[in-house]
């Protein structure tokens, strides 16, 4: 992962010579800062929000903390930006200890879930603000902070004020507006959440253009896995205010170590099944068990939608619920003999063949899944 | 902000609020200790509580308060009559209008009381001549001076609650216009119609202006009146109303306190249940 | 409800709206006519504008109309003193302080206008030896009578806009707490604090009971003094401050209109730019 | 597809008798009407929300209204539930013309975006409201709320405040509340998009599992387009008032009509390209086109993500901008050496070749695509 990321700031050089010739030396200097939280723990009451959180970030590294609501992922960026308070635990971006430092002196840029925008200042003015802070020069702001919204993609709207953009417009002049003070870290708190899923796609792939552009350590909270999976270079997956699981985003999809990580991240169907011996039989395949598995005796085992081929047949064992038409692939929802429902992703090709009410066998491939003792 | 608050800077936060909130407290409670203060004070520089036993045998001044309570009672009735319906409906139908509804019930708040007075004197004639010459007449200008209160808490309440979702909801499973304001509206809008009525309560029985220019024997007009003769009692008695009024303030404040318990959150579950 | 509205339907939705605005609007408008009425009175049952006339001559209706003025503008820079960084803070650092500010702040409406000048009285002692008996001490008491009013406008405002977030953005990039306040929190409420402003001008303007009691020939005094002499002069200045405090209100409404432009929605497309 | 809705209503019958025995004659005795919207028009000021919207959806079928928001779908919905005027138009229920019968009495059971339930009553009541104001009596209107609130999974419920149930749970009472009336037409206006990702799209194959079982003629407004395939048997994509294009999801999604249709269901890029006799060439292959393309000339071709094919080749014609895992597929962003932007679908076991950066060669496949005459 290290390698991909040096790769990509690597490219950001080259992309920001040929973009804006004069900006790059600036640009190429900027480069992240390595960021350690280290034990962080932070109670509300009975609540404890973070309950001894510790994560590295390399320097220019794009992490995403993904969770559900009320994990502490939000609570540990704050923290980060210093607009929570700890009770205990210590900060680090690259040697300086950042604990005790007032938010406005931790040099972070921050974009927020949406509405952050001063409502009285134009987009530019928007921008600009953070460098009138630092004294710099007017003409010196506005050459910067014409330059960001450039970057990102709404020079055109500089004289607008923040009624006057879309939700999506508003985030992009929100990130240009943090970035313009060339922060050491960006901290994203669900920038995305308040916007159309279209949108919160492109704008997505344009964060992490931007982030690779610009080299910036970047920390992205966010409860939806798609966007986390999609964007960062790690991802962080916290639950009761501890880290779950940390890795690419391809191992956490692959290799899940918790049933909540499994469930979590991607669609998840679980099947009861018979383990032995680092296999487990399911729907009659034997399923190699991943690390972490309960090796012997029943089973519930987590099995990626992907994961379940379905076939019409007469004679199977079980019904088509629903079918549902996604575009590119399609899936359908099948309820077994024994009662369990089952998610199947199939190819739209093989939709038609696959209406509601539907006979139909249900197998599973042998992917390594992992399983956990059964409940019931 | 430092992320790890210091003790030192817990101190000087502390230092600050606290600073502020006794600073706020004492501009407002100097004038009641100062109450409290004359209405016990005795012959030769010593505490008496005569004037607070004098309160209860006083026919005139229990008299007064039955008017007053009286007043209350049909003020708030006649508010609640008037703003509910006609409120619900211009925020269910005309919303447009809720801008004109506003403004003419903020209009009793800048007329002064004794500008009401001049303008109502002719009117006043009319009514004595109608309805007797009572005390009670007094509800139809109190309605007006409530108005811009009883307005401002029962929009907040409309506003707290998506009532034109609910309405139509109700509306498209088959119920009448009336059955909405009534099995729909009102118990969602508990809360403000008790805001509402607390208020109006309050300004009633705090009332002197109006009533003293008509010649109408109110609570306060008493007290003042009581003043004359003996002013110890007064204070006593105005001291006295001033707590029932904080009473029914703590009442207004639990009431929009209510209804706070947290939804729970979707589980979050990538299985297939 | 028809999906499809018929001209008779039309018809009788208007009527209702509009009995009920018309008998609303009576409700309010009668007492304004009679003064208007009242204040023309010639000799003879003919019609004279010498009330009107004599307005603008009388030295002693003149200075009470300055000294009020001043009041209202030491009343408003006052309570704005008072209410907006507190208010400010109360909001950002400890939401949990807000429901006690509210409280607090609302207490002066449940006191009776002779209650406050009862308590008042003896502080009014320090405070003439102290300032000299000038009407402008009056501004201690305008403030605290105000508070209520100016505490719903700021609370408004202050809820209208994100201040939380935009004050941390601000904090984020490096702002001091002071520049929060001053360069954004301020600037984003600017209509509350014009809407605070006004009624607490309506309300200096209108006061009656406190200055007349505490004996400060404020305006409301005065015009009740000329009452007793003249009227019909009475009526016509209380006519004449009555139109302004409307008009006040019409800047109210219209600065709490600002800002309604609509944003754009975000372009829907499927193809990647 | 009339014969898949016959199909699943059929297996709905079969489905009804297994669940709950006694409740299974009414059920199949309340088939869905008809519903018929014949040129809709309606203005605000000088928009116009409906202009001639024309549709009829089958006994018993379930329809999605998808389109952008302002398109007036919303304004469709409401007044087949009474709930706004028109300006002209006719609509009929079954043989019964209901433009100009009231809100109250036109049986259509409604489910709003959120928070539509009584705050006041608890879930039991609020599904009993319709009964009770139908005059059945207490036990009667009991032992059906219990049915209902059950047929959504929420019998264990009944008696908590809305206030007490998450979003999810909240929309699927108010299901329940909508279905209790037993209405020839269920309306849903966007019901999901206050959810999570995830609560949704359960709830949305839910929904369908429910509309399949009780046979009710179903309206579904929505604006996400995933949404709308998802679960429909026929999407209408309306733009301005008008109903733009209306047919099965897999029709348009493969065969969009019209660019609007091309970009507004499922995601597409836009690819220079010439025309000549029904085939457009685009980057070197030929690529058939669709009804209503433009035949000749300079043209846009619409391609899908899934038909763009990415390889590492250093002489390659683009560059990858961004990566993006997606669990089972993932996508890439390729900046050609045009200047334009696409985006390709590929396996996650591709992407591992693809990091930010990296020279490829893009073409795409010979899949029928849209084209029109090219704007620049």
């Amino acid at each position: 992962m290290t390698s991909q990321t040096s790769n990509a700031r690597k490219a950001d050089g080259r992309r920001a010579d040929e973009s804006s010739g004069e900006e790059s030396g600036e640009k190429s200097g900027r480069s992240g800062a390595q960021v350690r939280l280290v034990d962080l723990r932070r109670s509300y009451g009975p609540v404890r929000a973070l309950d001894g959180l510790s994560l590295d970030v390399g320097p220019g590294e794009f992490v995403a903390l993904l969770g559900p609501s009320g994990c502490g992922k939000t609570t540990a960026l704050r923290a980060l930006a210093g607009l929570d308070t700890l009770d205990s635990g210590q900060i680090l971006v690259g040697d300086r200890d950042i604990t005790h430092v007032g938010a406005n002196r931790r040099d972070m840029g921050m974009v927020f879930q949406a509405y952050s925008l001063f409502p009285n200042m134009t987009a530019r003015d928007n921008v600009a603000y953070g460098l009138q802070l630092r004294r710099v020069g007017s003409q010196e702001r506005r050459r910067r902070a014409g330059d960001l919204l450039d970057l990102v993609g709404l020079s055109s709207h500089a004289a607008h004020y923040p009624h006057q953009l879309s939700g999506g417009q508003q985030q992009r002049v929100a990130l240009a507006r943090a970035l313009a003070v060339e922060p050491q870290v960006l901290l994203l708190d669900e920038p995305l959440s308040a916007l159309d899923a279209k949108v919160r796609s492109q704008l997505r792939d344009e964060i992490r253009r931007i982030q690779i552009d610009v080299g910036t350590t970047t920390l992205f909270v966010t409860h939806d896995q798609q966007e986390a999976l999609g964007v960062a270079d790690r991802v962080g997956v916290i639950r009761s205010g501890r880290l779950e699981q940390v890795g690419p985003p391809a191992e956490l999809y692959d290799r899940p170590r918790t049933p909540f990580v499994a469930e979590f991240v991607g669609l998840t169907n679980r099947l009861h099944g018979t383990a032995q011996s680092g296999t487990a039989e399911v729907l009659g395949v034997g399923v190699p068990l991943l690390e972490g598995s309960t090796g012997s005796g029943a089973v519930t085992v987590f099995v990626r939608p992907e994961s379940v081929q379905v076939t019409p047949d007469g004679k199977g064992n079980g019904r088509v619920l629903t079918a549902s038409f996604l575009g590119s692939q399609s899936t359908v929802r099948v309820r077994l003999d024994d009662d369990t429902t089952v998610l199947a992703q199939v190819s739209s090709a093989e939709l038609a063949h696959l209406p509601p009410g539907t006979q139909v066998r249900v197998t599973v491939a042998a992917a390594p899944a992992l399983a956990t003792r059964a409940v019931r | 902000m430092a992320a790890v608050t210091t003790p030192g800077e817990r101190r000087g936060h502390s230092l600050v609020r606290w600073t502020v909130l006794v600073a706020v407290g004492l501009y407002l409670l100097l004038p009641l200790l100062a109450m409290l203060e004359f209405s016990t004070r005795g012959p030769d520089s010593g505490r008496t509580l005569d004037a607070w036993k004098a309160m209860g045998t006083d026919s005139e001044l229990l008299g007064a308060i039955t008017v007053s309570l009286e007043l209350a009672l049909l003020s708030v009735a006649g508010v609640l009559v008037l703003l509910v319906p006609t409120m619900t409906w211009v925020h269910l139908r005309v919303p447009r209008l809720r801008r004109l509804i506003e403004a003419v019930c903020l209009l009793p708040l800048t007329i002064p009381a004794i500008v009401l007075v001049v303008g109502l004197a002719p009117i006043y004639a009319w009514i004595n001549y109608l309805f007797g010459n009572s005390a009670l007449t007094l509800t139809f200008v109190y309605i007006v001076l409530v108005l811009p209160y009883a307005h401002r808490a029962i929009d907040a309440g409309l506003a707290s609650v998506d009532i034109v979702t609910l309405a139509e909801a109700a509306r498209s499973l088959g119920s009448s216009w009336t059955r909405v304001l009534l099995r729909i509206v009102v118990p969602n809008i508990r809360g403000a119609i008790t805001s509402a009525s607390v208020i109006c309560v309050a300004l009633v029985l705090g009332e002197f202006t109006i009533s003293s220019l008509l010649n109408f024997d109110t609570l306060q007009v008493v007290i003042n009146l009581l003043g004359k003769r003996d002013a110890a009692v007064s204070v006593a008695v105005s001291f006295a109303a001033l707590v029932f009024a904080f009473v029914l303030l703590l009442v207004l404040a639990g009431a929009s306190r209510r209804h706070r318990e947290s939804a729970p959150q979707d589980a979050v579950k990538g299985s297939v249940p």
